[in-house]
């Protein structure tokens, strides 16, 4: 039984569909890489299954359970964890308290308004260890919006990894990182792979990456699926390449 | 028992139209810069006060209706280039609101020690003076004035901002400041433009409040809440939105009072808050 | 840590100074920190939350009223009565956090507005309980339980609210520094991001809005029994206007800040009214003065002073939060 | 701390000034501040909506300092006017007064504005040991409900202005009434009193209305004026709200429809109304021209004093408050609160509005009933306020701790 599963998924704004019957589904411990050129909808895709947009149609099933239309924080609680496009950081707090915060997220204690100091030891060593793991320990003390923009998105891929997500979903990790931290960054997700059966859902552009930790690969084009499998054959398709090198209709 | 509805009816458009001046230049001003202006009850008190003089200096309404909106305008102009245009780059909204409170403090004290305690009526020209009966009930000419020249003004800026390239500028600048900003536009001029006009616009109804509430030191303290509320209801930055929270609020007001006396103050505020509760962004306004 | 510096350094100071002061300035001393209280109840909103309210006044009319009503129609003593005040604030604060916070921003500023000026509206409709434009006045200060009877001179009640005002003080501190403190700063930096990290903001910001008004109240209550009256004026907006400036004056996001804000800004108003009656004058000059040249305000400055600021610029990467305006 | 370090260096301001005054006071007075001053603290409102009142009680305060000052003082001691600005707020009010009590040892307290203030000082006076002497004040529940010992209420109160009109309609060619009151307490008075007594005397009262506190639009309540059907109406509305109602009232030409009557005729509206407020009746609460030696001299000072100013009714009563108070104070020999409360209480003194009697059982002045009609005068520049009918002043005033008349 798959972990995630997209069934008919549709969302219209207005006239524009921007996702149009979309099926997919992710096995647990497995990465699914979703590619397409620009506004084929994969951060819409994304938007509905963490559903900070409600579908015009379609359902998620998450772990077999319908999570379709419930708050986003509840979505999250599930066991989702999430990166944006846009990268999303608290700015003034130092780097370790954005990953601290984000490990006290799944805390039963989060909520103590008064002392806490058991909470935020635990959360503190999650985030530490996470800190760790994506190699910005040196950064710890410092204000995030001070770290490099690179630095910002690896930050944020902490932050998802802290909350100890049974799925995490990455919407274009290494955009606008140089080479050397993307090589640095595919070295990690590689390594995060082997721990637990993690579930990643990669959006991407970087063919390379792609094909270097995707399982199965979706390419979405205007809002379809014209292209579903294993690298190998995706690579192969027609469709994909037409798309792709713009011999569109 | 229909010119009775009529009367009501008219008399809270009369109402509408003095609310619609005050709004339209709240709403201007928080569209363009998400400012929030404490001192615009007292920008309004400033045109009636400034109307008073032009009056009593020229002889004619018609030189006070002119005048104050300029001079009040100008001096709008002057407070946003001085104490404004520095805040720009500051993200947090608090500067913006304790300027403003700063500034309805300091200009009440002004208006205070420049015009004195006592209040001051203008009164109205003879020729506005009159009586229109309308099927058995007497209505205020100066009244039917007032419902025209706030639908004429209406008609006036909506042209401005539908019509002319400023009113273009203007509109841009709303909703994407940085764009306009790189397509070479000098922002801060239509900031300081737009500042002008919505205290211009303020100052007018001031000008044309005095003849039915006389020029006194408190007159601006509550009407900028009805503004608030007005700006709200419509959707802030809605120049449409404050037309019809206006023309709502006017008869909120009026018929509340006559029907439900004891309930009066509060009608306004169970308004707002259906408003808010069904649409958050108020009527017409974008989703914050 | 600066806090606990300047905690040490004024609770002597505080405790020895209804001996040093003259009479009378102990009366305005005591509405200072009175209203220091209120801007830091009103700090948790705005400078923890980023949630401006434009209607705060609400919470310190419900207070004194409710303290008022207690005190007068039930004879409970003075403590029980102010005690009482807080939960009966809260009481009333709960369905108006619940729907102001269905918004946020400009409108969620007026929400506020609007429930202050609702309930200043129904003073005027219940007159025969709220005493109508004159509220209620002659405010007993009756014994409290066991007998005590030490806060009803003057210096005994300066006393009471130094306390309340200290016990506040460290309770709203150890509210920031917990883990609901913590989400608070991420609400405030990243309302958006806060929410995809699984945490519920809406009862967060309920939480606070409700934290702010028990404090907020517990203030009302105070006042109401030490100036013996409750009235209308408490929930007019200019009280909801002179409190935030407070805060922003004060420096929001410290809890210190509002009530160095609070005492100073009575005193100037207080001293100043004595010197011209053009006071209003320098009054409003001294705010433009605050935003033009001292944004932080007056903890801002004193701190800055005392330790290299943490390296903090103010705006930063990131998507734009979503209210830019209020 | 910051507190102490400010009161010791205001304490030397002061002190300097107090020398300076000293050498600048003429040559006889001198001597006289040998013993201390009379001071008397004036809580009044000098910026807000009020301003307007509270310039009135501040320049009458000054002509009676000069006129006390130019015959020596009082008992032989100089008297000193302590001015406080409350902005028409509660909450700064008892502030400001307990700084006039326990800073500038003021003890006798006057000039307050607001009914609302007043209320909130009365339980406070006996932790101050001082007396609070109402000028103006015309919240009927002030010597009702609220009766505290140490208070007194120099000027005719609401109640006793819609007496007087009451008693003056019972003859009026107008049937049926409607009454209209801002919904403060002193409006609430005025209308409860207006109702029971126009009904005792048989008219009929067809609806009394409430409009907000600082209403700014009337419209809806002249329109219910003009469906009642009503010929008289009541009017009990302060300062900005009456300028309103009467400016736009005058639009609706309602004055023709309607002849009104207003619980206070205050020159300030007539001067803003000019032309239209002629005809305007009501009871008044300083009759201008009232012809008796006391208001003369008063009346010509003012005058010469202030030129172009015509005194209005809280210039009237303010004068009057302070001539029983120093009367009192005459009386008590000594400016010691409780001394002057006994020696006010039955006190007869002759003052603008003539023989004004201080009632022992709840210390109520009892003023005459005045009746005017707004009429163009050649003597002023604006028009003013003739005198119709006057009442004795056992008829005008109330039962004792209550605001109905058994009379």
């Amino acid at each position: 039984m798959p972990l995630l599963e997209c069934r008919g998924l549709v969302r219209r704004f207005g006239a524009l569909v921007a996702v149009d019957a979309v099926d997919m589904s992710l096995d647990a411990g497995k990465i699914r890489a979703v590619i397409g050129p620009n506004g084929a909808g994969k951060s819409t895709v994304f938007n509905l299954i963490t559903s900070v947009l409600k579908p015009t149609t379609g359902e998620v099933i998450f772990a077999g359970e319908k999570i379709t239309g419930l708050p986003v924080h509840v979505v999250a609680q599930k066991g989702i964890a999430r990166t944006f496009q846009l990268c999303h950081i608290f700015p003034a707090l130092t780097a370790r308290e954005n990953v601290r915060i984000a490990a006290q997220a799944r805390d039963a204690q989060r909520w103590r308004f008064v002392g806490g100091g058991r909470v935020r030891n635990r959360s503190a060593a999650i985030a530490d260890e996470a800190l760790e793991h994506m190699r910005l320990t040196r950064f710890a003390g410092v204000a995030a919006a001070m770290l490099s923009h690179g630095d910002q998105r690896l930050l944020e891929v902490a932050m998802a990894i802290a909350q100890k997500p049974r799925l995490l979903m990455l919407d274009e990790p290494t955009q606008g990182l140089s080479l050397e931290e993307t090589d640095r960054a595919v070295q990690i997700l590689k390594g995060m792979l082997g721990v637990g059966n993690l579930s990643v859902l990669l959006v991407e552009h970087d063919m390379e990456v792609v094909f270097k930790l995707a399982d199965d690969i979706t390419v979405l084009h205007r809002g379809r699926v014209i292209a579903d499998g294993p690298p190998a054959a995706v690579k192969a398709n027609a469709d994909v390449r037409r798309a792709y090198l713009g011999g569109s209709e | 028992m229909i010119g009775f509805i009529l009367a009501q009816c008219l008399s809270a458009l009369s109402q509408a139209a003095i609310l619609f001046f005050i709004a339209c230049g709240l709403t201007l001003i928080f569209g363009i810069m998400r400012i929030v202006n404490f001192a615009h009850g007292v920008i309004f008190m400033l045109g009636a006060y400034i109307g008073y003089t032009a009056a009593a200096v020229s002889g004619s309404f018609l030189v006070s209706l002119i005048v104050a909106p300029i001079v009040v305008g100008a001096v709008g102009m002057a407070f946003e280039r001085i104490f404004l245009r520095p805040l720009y780059g500051r993200r947090d909204g608090g500067a913006y609101l304790l300027l403003t409170f700063g500034l309805a403090v300091v200009l009440s004290e002004l208006i205070r020690i420049i015009w004195g305690a006592q209040p001051l009526s203008s009164g109205i020209p003879d020729v506005l003076r009159g009586i229109v009966v309308i099927l058995d009930q007497p209505f205020p000419l100066y009244r039917l004035f007032l419902i025209v020249l706030g639908l004429a003004a209406a008609i006036a800026v909506w042209q401005f901002l539908e019509r002319t390239r400023a009113g273009l500028l203007i509109r841009a600048v709303s909703q994407n400041s940085e764009m306009v900003h790189a397509l070479g536009t000098d922002v801060d001029l239509v900031r300081t433009g737009v500042f002008g006009l919505g205290c211009a616009m303020a100052a007018l109804g001031g000008v044309l409040a005095a003849p039915l509430v006389t020029a006194f030191l408190g007159m601006g303290t509550t009407v900028v809440i009805d503004a608030f509320v007005i700006v709200i209801i419509g959707g802030m930055g809605s120049f449409l939105g404050s037309l019809i929270g206006s023309i709502l609020v006017g008869f909120v007001q009026v018929l509340g009072a006559y029907y439900f006396q004891d309930l009066a103050l509060a009608f306004m505020y169970f308004l707002m808050l259906t408003v808010l509760v069904i649409r958050p962004g108020g009527l017409l306004g974008r989703e914050e | 840590m600066s806090g606990k510096v300047a905690f040490a350094l004024t609770a002597p100071v505080g405790v020895l100074l209804p001996f040093v002061v003259p009479q009378y300035s102990l009366t305005v001393l005591i509405e200072a920190l009175i209203f220091g209280l209120f801007a830091m109840s009103l700090d948790l909103m705005v400078g923890y939350c980023r949630l401006y309210s434009f209607g705060h006044s609400a919470a310190y009319g419900l207070g004194a009223y409710s303290a008022a009503l207690i005190l007068t129609h039930l004879q409970l003593p003075l403590l029980i009565g102010i005690g009482l005040a807080v939960p009966a604030t809260i009481a009333v604060a709960i369905p108006i956090a619940w729907i102001c916070t269905r918004s946020t921003g400009v409108s969620f500023a007026m929400l506020t507005l609007a429930f202050a000026q609702l309930g200043y509206a129904m003073l005027f409709r219940f007159r025969d309980i709220t005493g109508g434009s004159d509220g209620i006045v002659g405010i007993p200060r009756p014994p409290g339980p066991f007998g005590m009877t030490w806060f009803q001179g003057k210096i005994g009640y300066y006393y009471l609210v130094l306390g309340c005002l200290f016990g506040s003080y460290l309770l709203c501190r150890a509210i920031v520094r917990s883990p609901f403190g913590a989400v608070l700063s991420g609400i405030r930096e990243n309302e958006r991001k806060t929410v995809s990290l699984g945490y519920n903001t809406r009862a967060y910001k309920i939480a606070t809005v409700v934290l702010a008004y028990g404090f907020g109240g517990l203030a009302g209550a105070l006042y109401a029994g030490f100036a013996g009256f409750a009235s209308p004026e408490l929930f007019f907006w200019l009280v909801s206007g002179r409190v935030l400036i407070m805060v922003v004056v004060g420096g929001a996001g410290t809890l210190i800040g509002p009530i160095i804000g609070g005492v100073f800004f009575v005193f100037v108003e207080h001293e100043l009214s004595q010197v011209t009656d053009l006071w209003p004058l320098v009054f409003g000059s001294i705010f433009i003065a605050f935003v033009m040249f001292a944004p932080e305000g007056i903890w801002g400055i004193v701190t800055a002073r005392f330790k290299q600021k943490p390296i903090v610029p103010s705006s930063a990467g990131g998507e734009e939060t979503s209210d830019a305006a209020a | 701390m910051m507190v102490r370090e400010r009161a010791t260096r205001r304490t030397i301001l002061r002190g300097v000034a107090a020398a300076s005054a000293l050498v600048a006071a003429p040559a006889y007075l001198r001597h006289a501040t040998a013993a201390t001053p009379i001071k008397i603290g004036i809580p009044t409102v000098i910026t807000g909506g009020y301003a307007l009142l509270g310039s009135q009680v501040i320049r009458t305060c000054k002509l009676v300092k000069k006129l006390t000052d130019a015959k020596g003082g009082l008992i032989g001691q100089p008297v000193e006017f302590v001015y406080q600005d409350t902005q028409g707020d509660p909450a700064t009010c008892v502030r400001k007064c307990q700084e006039l009590v326990e800073r500038d040892n003021c003890h006798i307290l006057t000039g307050v504005i607001v009914s609302s203030e007043a209320a909130a000082m009365l339980p406070k006076l006996e932790e101050w040991n001082a007396i609070f002497i109402s000028h103006g004040n015309g919240d009927g529940r002030l010597t009702a409900e609220l009766f505290v010992p140490r208070f007194f209420r120099a000027n005719t109160s609401a109640p006793m202005g819609a007496r007087a009109l009451a008693l003056y309609l019972k003859d009026a060619p107008e049937k049926k009434f409607i009454a209209m009151a801002s919904d403060a307490a002193w409006g609430r008075s005025s209308n409860a009193a207006f109702e029971e007594q126009i009904k005792k005397v048989g008219k009929d009262l067809v609806d009394k209305i409430y409009a907000p506190v600082a209403n700014k639009d009337y419209s809806p309540y002249i329109t219910k004026i003009l469906q009642s059907g009503a010929q008289g109406c009541y009017i009990a509305l302060q300062g900005d709200e009456a300028r309103a109602f009467y400016s736009q009232a005058t639009q609706y030409g309602l004055a023709q429809r309607v002849q009104f009557f207003t619980e206070i005729v205050a020159q300030a509206d007539i001067k803003v109304l000019g032309k239209d407020a002629i005809g305007l009746m009501g009871s008044s609460r300083y009759p201008l021209t009232y012809d008796i030696p006391q208001n003369n001299a008063f009346r010509e000072a003012f005058m010469s004093e202030y030129q172009n100013e015509i005194p209005d009714w809280t210039d009237g009563e303010m004068y009057q408050a302070l001539m029983i108070l120093f009367a009192a104070i005459e009386k008590a020999g000594s400016p010691e609160p409780m001394k002057v409360v006994a020696a006010m209480e039955d006190l007869e003194v002759t003052s603008v509005k003539g023989p004004i009697l201080m009632r022992k059982c709840d210390h109520q002045g009892e003023n005459q009933g005045f009746i005017v009609k707004v009429a163009k005068n050649d003597k002023f520049a604006e028009p003013i306020a003739e005198i119709v009918k006057i009442y004795p002043r056992e008829l005008n005033t109330p039962d004792c701790r209550s605001s109905s008349f058994s009379k």
